[in-house]
């Protein structure tokens, strides 16, 4: 791998990482929205680098998948929900955002530390690819933990496999199968969210899981 | 011989699909107690066999555990044992051809009736860790099922949860210690744990085990806190069962893992079982002293005599580790023999309380009285009983009591200060339990068969019928011909003594008289069959004389009572006013009693108080704490099925964090 | 590979699937549903007496996944039988619509479906998409009733699953990473045979990681504690039938993938003992789950969490190792899944009969019911490891090979063991005992598949079939 | 062998014979400290023949257990008093039952007293069996553990045997477990006895009777089968104090007749002796409440207790 093709999916994953960040700063529905839109595209952005670089040809479907399904009808929707649902309001975090970026930062260095450490046989690239899709992946789980809105948790579930993909794209030579299907589970697993969405928002007021947890089945 | 004892057990199994298959059926009852007998009567047959000198043998079914076959075989200990079962077996289910028409719930008691007594035989067959286990576990699941049927009871269904839950402990150690004996590669097979050589403290831990497992089914303190409950709850004739025979099989598992598979144990072993039989006999027949209900006074008494029956165990592992064998076989055959008569009057004693709660529906002593005169034949096999389980001569509970006694006087020659400590307190405690016996069995006969009626229940009572009768009168015959000649019965104890500690007593039917002469004619002799001769000739003699050279004139009259007859009934003294001064001796140590007076100022019309109140320690110390730390430990951690999603994954993640730490750490 | 009973047991469910979404009438989508696990039974039993195929690179059959796929292809068909009965008492109470009912069994076989090829997939990663559907196919099924509970467990099962479906899959990749260097770019990298027989080259460091994300991943489909939040209420919200099938063969799935990995470790001696791990997580998983038992009041949430508490013994089995406690933790799973479900279809009828899953508006069973009751009784008392039922020749096989291994760990599981059983215990004698509680009209269906999984969990307990035996221990040997 | 008959014979005669008048030497011994004149020393054996001849008077409520009791008592008193040895060792029927089976045999006339006691259903009589087992239970342990320390000092529990043992030669010199058994003897026979200060045998309209309260309801020739018992269960206790703390002049097996009317003629002198002894004592004590009675038992429950503990840990044996 030339230094060039390095340093820029480097450049490419080291971003994603940051726009992970910059998700978990957002505080306004609106602007996670977008931001996640952001993440998409780098992503995709990614992907395709990889595709190019490993001259592999399925991965540019994988990349497009993540464009237009993750980048454009994904954050559509979701964000017609949000004005159908009228959750024009504040995310509520669980903790402050100074706080959660600090946390993010240390599973940050715990997933470079660990992939370093454990792939030190494997190429410099898969390492630090790796690293980061483990950062990503780790960040997505902790915006999941610390956001209170379903649809913010979506979202970072979002993003979370985000992170997978970036990992399957810089395995080299993964077979097709796993792109294929990772896309067509994220499928799946949106339209399922959406009829759960439809479906609570037919029985709730709110996509709040605030609201929802209060039912529960031992509760008296 | 094995194929008629497994035989035996097979049927049993059988029976209980019969009892299935036919369940509903009015005629079910009597014909499945009958041919219940059978078998029972095989295997007492083919245990005696043995113990005569038959040969056992072995059999491997191709079933247990997959690569090692379901073992069985039968040697003296075993035969030993089948005799316990079979002979208990079949006088109780003699009884209960009669006692079964009364019962409420048939079809919760027949199918599970013939299948306990096939897992006890199964029991004592066994000769593979996981067959012993299944069939020991079996056997406790079956007679859970018999004490649950009267479940409707709220205190029934509680002493069934108590009596499982304790059950499935007492299994969970057996399996523990098997699994220590038996290895990483799992050599189940008894032969292999009997040849295999092991450290000393691995063999005492494993007999450690093996005494909470078999000591709560037997009822050994602190685990017994169950028996006076579950055994009571049962049907009477499973009551029997269960404290005749059912806690048999308990001691032969104490003596087939320790005796016979972990060879000697060390000697600082032997003073904790010695102490710990001694203080359960105290324990347990003080409470018999104490307790209201017929039944659970009879429950209470069973783990005093289990208490003498490990405190002799403990004795006879004393003298193996010292390697005095012929004091060992001493204390051995005490303990067998002990065990043998327990059977016969302890089943007895239960069925006599099952024969009065069939005549009055009821067993708390403050309901009964008189019943010597509206059952007197019940009154008279029921006496019986009573007399050999004071420990009375000649009977055959104080021939083996004799000869508990006789093996603690062989002690003085151990070398241990410690155990040297230990054996004349617990004489001194055995002593105290043996004492105590009487004055619980006074008590229990006294207010149950003597006196005047306490209820029309019992004013009405009629005797019972004859099939009852019957089972009674063989184990009563039995109490007195082994109570008359137990030098026949101890020769027969040899094999298996011999097998266990290498030799045994000398020959004591080749004695003059047939007298009972243990270690020699200079130390200790003992001739029940005189002695009852002596009693009934003076006995004779003195009646005969008394009417020949006396008056004969008898004139019946209203009681004397000191000169202030009072017709009420309940001026006679009742259970609570008979254990009153016992109480107040020992029971602020054994059980927290104390009696509180409630005293009305002068002028208030409320009426004063007497109350006795009394607590269990070792309720109150060992298992309460348990079950309210788990109780509180389940309410603490209850609050995490009522977290939100957020929190959920938020442990998933803590959980993924806190590994890749570890990793990165580690690697 | 080319074999027609494989092919079989892959196709009939997803034909079935696609049949049964398109008919109408419940009636006949019920019989249709019970005659398609029928064949698929059939083909799974055909699957073991033919001879085996040769691996290829998507599928393959041998010692271990054979006898799982037969489990399932039963569970799937007693299940199905007594699905057919309760789902007609569910339209006829008019807690499900037709429609619904339709979509229900067309969910149903596509469950199947993907359980089944998760089991004979060779490949990493078609196991992982084959998991990942039957999850996605019973997350609908648990959220069928539409109440406020049932969505919400539904959503509960699909968040938690989601994320650790996605952990599975990152172990995956990093599966994938590790291998590639020594079996080569592209797909023989996915293959489990190759994989294995290439382990011994593998860099053991990465491989570790993956173990890590796998054993998370596939665990929160055990349901180990504390990936377990999904499992009490899934199970308690869904339709009988549907946790009967979640607990006797969907945890088994996901368990079955996690033992394949663990085997790939035990082919690499210098990777990471998982022990350790598995045995952390299993007697966790045991004593919480005990505990937990003991504030139920919901009779499915607290079957629930008994099978966490199994599935916790049978990963401490797997985690102790040996050729003894893999064989007791393969035996345990079998044994779990056929007297779990059992039990099941018990509270089934039971639920159905009083109009209530509450302890404290059902008893006395045994008396009101007493075939039923019985039956509901003994499975209890089977899952609670009583003799002479399969799931205590398990037990006993794990507390006795673990003590002679590690004697303080299997003395926790034992109090753990004995911590569930009093529990168990508990509600046995509320549940089946003392005076009845509630409606006491008599059950319409006869309990025949909690009766036959009860006669072949006490079959297993008193006489192993040999052939089982003989490839239990291979794969005992094979899980090191 | 005709002889050994014989010697066994007149001991059981003798003990039979000598009862009511151990018990009138005591009555009379007691009343004279009091500075009465008191009764005759025969007037025992004027008590059972005027009994003898009166009528019984049955409760209507009383059972075949009530009236096959009192010979039941006398027989099993009657043999353990024949078993122990009065003025020779060696006895012909001396190893039918050794000394424990000689405490059971005590037992068993007081278990079926105690449900005697019971049968008719009256209050005294439950009074009385209850208070008397509860002594009971506090007395037959220590005097297990008497026999405990004696046997161990003497190896065996054969009556004949130990007092051969403790007579000697060589004897076995003074030991204190020794002395701490005969304490605790002295206090368990005057328990068992129902003597001052346990219990009043001349009472009787007391709530503080025990063993009087058990017999209320006997009269006529069962009540005289009862008191003969109770006086040679005294004579019983007597003697077995006599016969192993002062053994001398008894006679041996294969004595001749010089040695055995030497042994008659000690042991008469021996049981007045006692009979003084004993009547000194009560007539200087108070009787006890009901309750301090088991702490009375306690000490000699400890003493038997030390004593054989002694004997176990000393070693010498």
């Amino acid at each position: 791998m030339t230094p060039i093709a390095f340093d820029t999916s480097h450049l490419l994953a080291g971003g994603l990482v940051l726009v992970s960040f910059a998700m978990i700063y957002q505080n306004r529905l609106q602007a996670l929205l977008r931001t996640f839109a952001l993440h998409a595209v780098v992503l995709s952005a990614a992907v395709a680098w990889q595709a190019f670089t490993q001259s592999a040809e399925q991965l540019y479907l994988t990349a497009a998948i993540a464009l237009v399904f993750k980048a454009i009808i994904i954050p559509a929707a979701l964000r017609r929900i949000v004005q159908r649902l009228g959750i024009h309001r504040e995310v509520e975090q669980v903790v402050g955002t100074g706080l959660t970026m600090l946390a993010g930062m240390g599973l940050v260095a715990l997933s470079i530390v660990v992939m370093l450490d454990v792939t030190a046989k494997a190429g410099a690239f898969a390492r630090e690819d790796l690293a980061f899709a483990l950062s990503v992946v780790l960040l997505g789980l902790l915006m999941m933990v610390t956001r209170r809105n379903a649809v913010s948790q979506v979202v970072g579930f979002m993003s979370l496999e985000n992170g997978l993909i970036l990992a399957a794209a810089g395995a080299r030579g993964m077979p097709l199968v796993v792109e294929i299907s990772v896309a067509f589970s994220i499928l799946i697993a949106f339209i399922v969210i959406g009829i759960f969405l439809f479906r609570i928002r037919e029985r709730f007021d709110t996509v709040d899981l605030h609201a929802l947890d209060s039912f529960r089945g031992e509760r008296r | 011989m094995i194929d008629v004892a497994a035989g035996a057990a097979l049927f049993c199994l059988l029976l209980s699909a019969l009892a299935v298959a036919r369940r509903g059926r009015a005629s079910l009852s009597a014909t499945l107690y009958t041919l219940t007998i059978l078998p029972c009567l095989a295997q007492a047959a083919a245990g005696l066999a043995i113990l005569g000198g038959a040969a056992g043998g072995q059999m491997v079914l191709p079933i247990g555990l997959p690569w090692l076959g379901a073992h069985l075989r039968l040697d003296a200990l075993s035969a030993f044992f089948l005799v316990i079962i079979g002979t208990g077996g079949a006088a109780i289910s003699l009884f209960a051809v009669g006692y079964g028409r009364h019962e409420e719930e048939p079809g919760r008691v027949l199918p599970f009736y013939p299948a306990f007594l096939g897992a006890m035989t199964l029991v004592v067959l066994a000769d593979d860790a996981f067959t012993f286990l299944v069939a020991w576990e079996v056997m406790s699941l079956l007679s859970w099922a018999l004490v649950m049927a009267h479940h409707r009871r709220d205190e029934v269904r509680s002493a069934g949860y108590l009596y499982l839950l304790m059950a499935a402990l007492g299994t969970m150690a057996l399996i523990v210690a098997f699994g220590l004996l038996a290895g990483a590669d799992g050599s189940f097979a008894f032969s292999e744990i009997r040849a295999a050589s092991r450290p000393v403290g691995v063999t005492a831990l494993a007999a450690g085990l093996v005494l909470i497992g078999a000591g709560s089914k037997a009822g050994i303190a602190p685990l017994h806190l169950w028996l006076p409950e579950a055994h009571p709850a049962a049907p009477s004739h499973v009551s029997a069962l269960m404290s005749g025979v059912m806690t048999k099989v308990a001691v032969y598992a104490v003596l087939r893992v320790v005796f016979d598979l972990l060879g000697p144990l060390p000697w600082w072993a032997s003073p904790a079982l010695i102490l710990l039989g001694a203080g359960t006999a105290v324990l347990g027949i003080f409470n018999a002293a104490m307790a209201d209900d017929m039944k659970k006074i009879l429950a209470y008494s069973t783990i005093e005599n289990i208490g003498v029956i490990f405190a002799a165990l403990g004795l006879a592992q004393a003298f193996l580790a010292e390697g005095m064998r012929a004091a060992a076989a001493l204390a051995l055959s005490a303990a067998l023999f002990h065990a043998f008569n327990h059977m016969a009057f302890k089943s007895l004693l239960f069925m006599g309380a099952g024969a009065v709660l069939t005549a009055t529906g009821r067993r708390d002593l403050d309901g009964l009285g008189g019943l010597i005169r509206r059952m007197p034949v019940t009154a008279f096999l029921t006496l019986v009983a009573v007399t050999a389980i004071s420990a009375l001569p000649p009977l055959n509970g104080f021939a083996s009591e004799w000869m508990v006694f006789q093996s603690l006087l062989a002690s003085p020659r151990l070398p241990h200060l410690g155990l040297e400590m230990v054996i004349p307190a617990a004489g001194g405690l055995l002593a105290l339990a043996a004492a105590l016996a009487a004055a619980a069995f006074v008590r229990f006969y006294g207010v149950a068969f003597l006196g005047r009626a306490r209820s029309d229940a019992a004013a009405r009572a009629l005797e019972v019928d004859r099939a009852m009768l019957a089972g009674m009168g063989v184990l009563a015959a039995l109490c007195v011909l082994v109570g008359l000649v137990p030098a026949l019965v101890l020769d027969r104890l040899s094999p298996v003594v011999t097998a266990l500690t290498g030799t045994h007593l000398p020959v004591q039917g080749d004695q003059p008289w047939l007298t009972l002469v243990p270690v020699a004619a200079a130390r200790s002799t003992y001739n029940p069959l005189l002695v009852f001769a002596f009693i009934a000739v003076t006995a004779s003699l003195a009646a005969w004389g008394a009417v020949r050279m006396g008056s004969r004139v008898v004139r019946r009259g209203p009681a004397w009572d000191c000169g202030y007859p009072e017709p009420s009934v309940t001026t006679q003294y009742g259970a609570g006013s008979l254990a009153q001064p016992l109480r107040r001796v020992l029971g602020p140590v054994l059980l927290q009693s104390r009696e509180e007076v409630e005293m009305p100022a002068p002028g208030d019309m409320a009426p004063a108080r007497h109350r006795v109140v009394q607590g269990d320690p070792i309720r109150d110390t060992l298992y309460l704490p348990v079950v309210r730390a788990v109780l509180w430990a389940a309410t603490l951690i209850d609050r995490l099925q009522f977290l939100t999603i957020r929190r959920y994954l938020a442990m998933v993640m803590a959980t993924l964090v806190s590994l890749l730490l570890v990793l990165s750490l580690w690697g | 590979m080319n074999n027609l009973a494989v092919d079989l047991v892959l196709a009939v469910p997803a034909l079935a699937a696609g049949g049964l979404a398109l008919l109408p009438g419940y009636r006949l989508t019920a019989a249709l549903n019970v005659l398609a696990s029928l064949v698929t039974f059939a083909a799974a039993v055909a699957l073991v007496l033919l001879p085996r195929p040769a691996p290829g690179n998507y599928l393959m059959v041998d010692d271990l996944n054979v006898v799982f796929v037969v489990l399932n292809c039963f569970v799937g068909l007693t299940a199905a039988l007594f699905s057919a009965g309760y789902i007609g008492h569910e339209i006829e109470t008019g807690r499900l619509t037709p429609v619904y009912v339709r979509f229900y069994h067309a969910m149903y076989q596509l469950m199947m479906f993907g359980m089944n090829l998760a089991l004979v997939s060779n490949n990493i990663g078609l196991m992982w998409v084959a998991i990942e559907l039957a999850t996605l196919t019973t997350v609908l099924m648990v959220g069928i009733y539409r109440t406020h509970e049932a969505l919400e467990a539904a959503w509960k099962y699909f968040i938690l699953g989601s994320v650790g479906i996605a952990l599975a899959l990152f172990g995956t990749i990093l599966v994938y990473v590790t291998a590639q260097p020594v079996v080569g770019e592209g797909m023989p990298s996915m293959v489990w045979t190759r994989l294995i027989a290439a382990a011994p080259g593998f860099d053991p460091a990465p491989l570790n990681l993956a173990f890590v994300f796998l054993l998370l991943g596939y665990g929160t489909k055990v349901g180990l504690v504390p990936l377990h939040a999904w499992l009490p209420d899934a199970h308690a919200e869904g339709p009988t039938p549907i946790s009967a099938v979640l607990s006797g063969l969907l945890l088994n799935v996901a368990l079955y993938a996690v033992l394949r990995f663990k085997m790939l470790m035990a082919a690499q001696p210098a990777a990471l003992a998982p022990g350790p791990l598995m045995i952390g997580l299993g007697l966790l998983s045991v004593i919480f789950a005990g505990l937990m038992l003991y504030r139920r009041r919901d009779m499915k949430r607290f079957f629930a969490y008994s099978s966490i508490e199994h599935m916790g013994i049978i990963t401490f089995a797997f985690g102790i190792g040996g050729p003894l406690a893999n064989f007791a933790g393969l035996l345990h799973m079998a044994m779990h899944s056929l007297t779990k479900s059992a039990i099941f279809f018990g509270v089934g009828h039971v639920a159905q009969i009083k109009g209530t899953q509450r302890f404290d508006r059902i008893g006395g069973l045994t008396q009101s019911h007493p075939v039923i009751g019985w039956g509901l009784a003994l499975g209890i008392l089977a899952i609670a490891g009583m003799p002479p039922f399969g799931v205590f020749l398990s037990e006993f096989l794990v507390v006795t090979s673990s003590f002679a291994r590690a004697p303080a760990l299997a003395l926790i599981l034992a109090f753990g063991l004995l911590l569930a059983f009093g529990a168990l215990l508990m509600r046995l004698n509320t549940l089946a005992f003392g005076e009845p509680v509630g409606p006491q009209d008599p059950v319409r269906a006869a309990p025949v598949a909690l009766y036959l999984h009860m006669a072949l969990v006490l079959l297993a307990g008193i006489a192993l079939p040999g052939p089982m035996v003989h490839w239990f221990q291979t794969v005992a040997r094979a899980l090191g | 062998m005709i002889a050994a008959f014989a010697i066994q014979g007149i001991q059981m005669l003798l003990v039979l014979a000598l009862a009511p008048g151990l018990v009138g030497l005591v009555r009379k011994v007691k009343a004279r400290a009091m500075r009465r004149r008191g009764a005759s020393v025969l007037q025992p054996y004027r008590d059972l023949r005027r009994l003898m001849r009166k009528e019984v008077v049955l409760a209507d409520t009383a059972s075949w257990l009530f009236t096959a009791t009192p010979f039941l008592v006398f027989a099993a008193t009657w043999v353990a008093a024949s078993l122990v040895p009065t003025f020779a060792t060696g006895l012909q029927f001396s190893w039918t039952a050794d000394l424990i089976a000689i405490v059971a045999l005590l037992g068993s006339g007081r278990f079926f007293l105690a449900l005697a006691g019971m049968d008719v259903g009256t209050s005294f009589g439950g009074l009385g069996a209850s208070r008397e087992v509860m002594f009971a239970s506090m007395a037959e342990p220590a005097m297990l553990l008497t026999v405990f320390a004696l046997s161990l000092v003497a190896g065996s529990t054969q009556l004949s045997t130990v007092v051969e043992v403790l007579h000697g030669p060589p004897g076995v010199g003074l030991r204190v477990s020794l002395g701490m058994a005969l304490v605790a003897l002295i206090i368990v026979a005057i328990v068992e006895n129902g003597r001052i200060p346990a219990d009043n045998p001349a009472t009787h309209l007391e709530l503080t009777m025990v063993h009087e309260a058990m017999v209320l309801e006997y009269s006529g020739r069962h009540l005289a089968m009862i008191e003969l018992a109770g006086a040679m269960k005294l004579l019983l206790y007597v003697s077995l104090i006599a016969c192993l703390f002062v053994p001398w002049g008894i006679a041996r097996a294969g004595d001749g007749p010089g040695a055995l009317v030497i042994g008659v003629a000690t042991y008469l002198a021996k049981i007045a002796v006692g009979g003084v002894a004993l009547a000194l004592f009560e007539a200087s004590i108070a009787k006890m409440r009901v309750f301090r009675v088991p702490d009375y038992l306690g000490i000699a429950l400890m003493l038997g207790l030390l004593g054989t503990l002694l004997l176990f840990v000393s070693g010498t044996l």
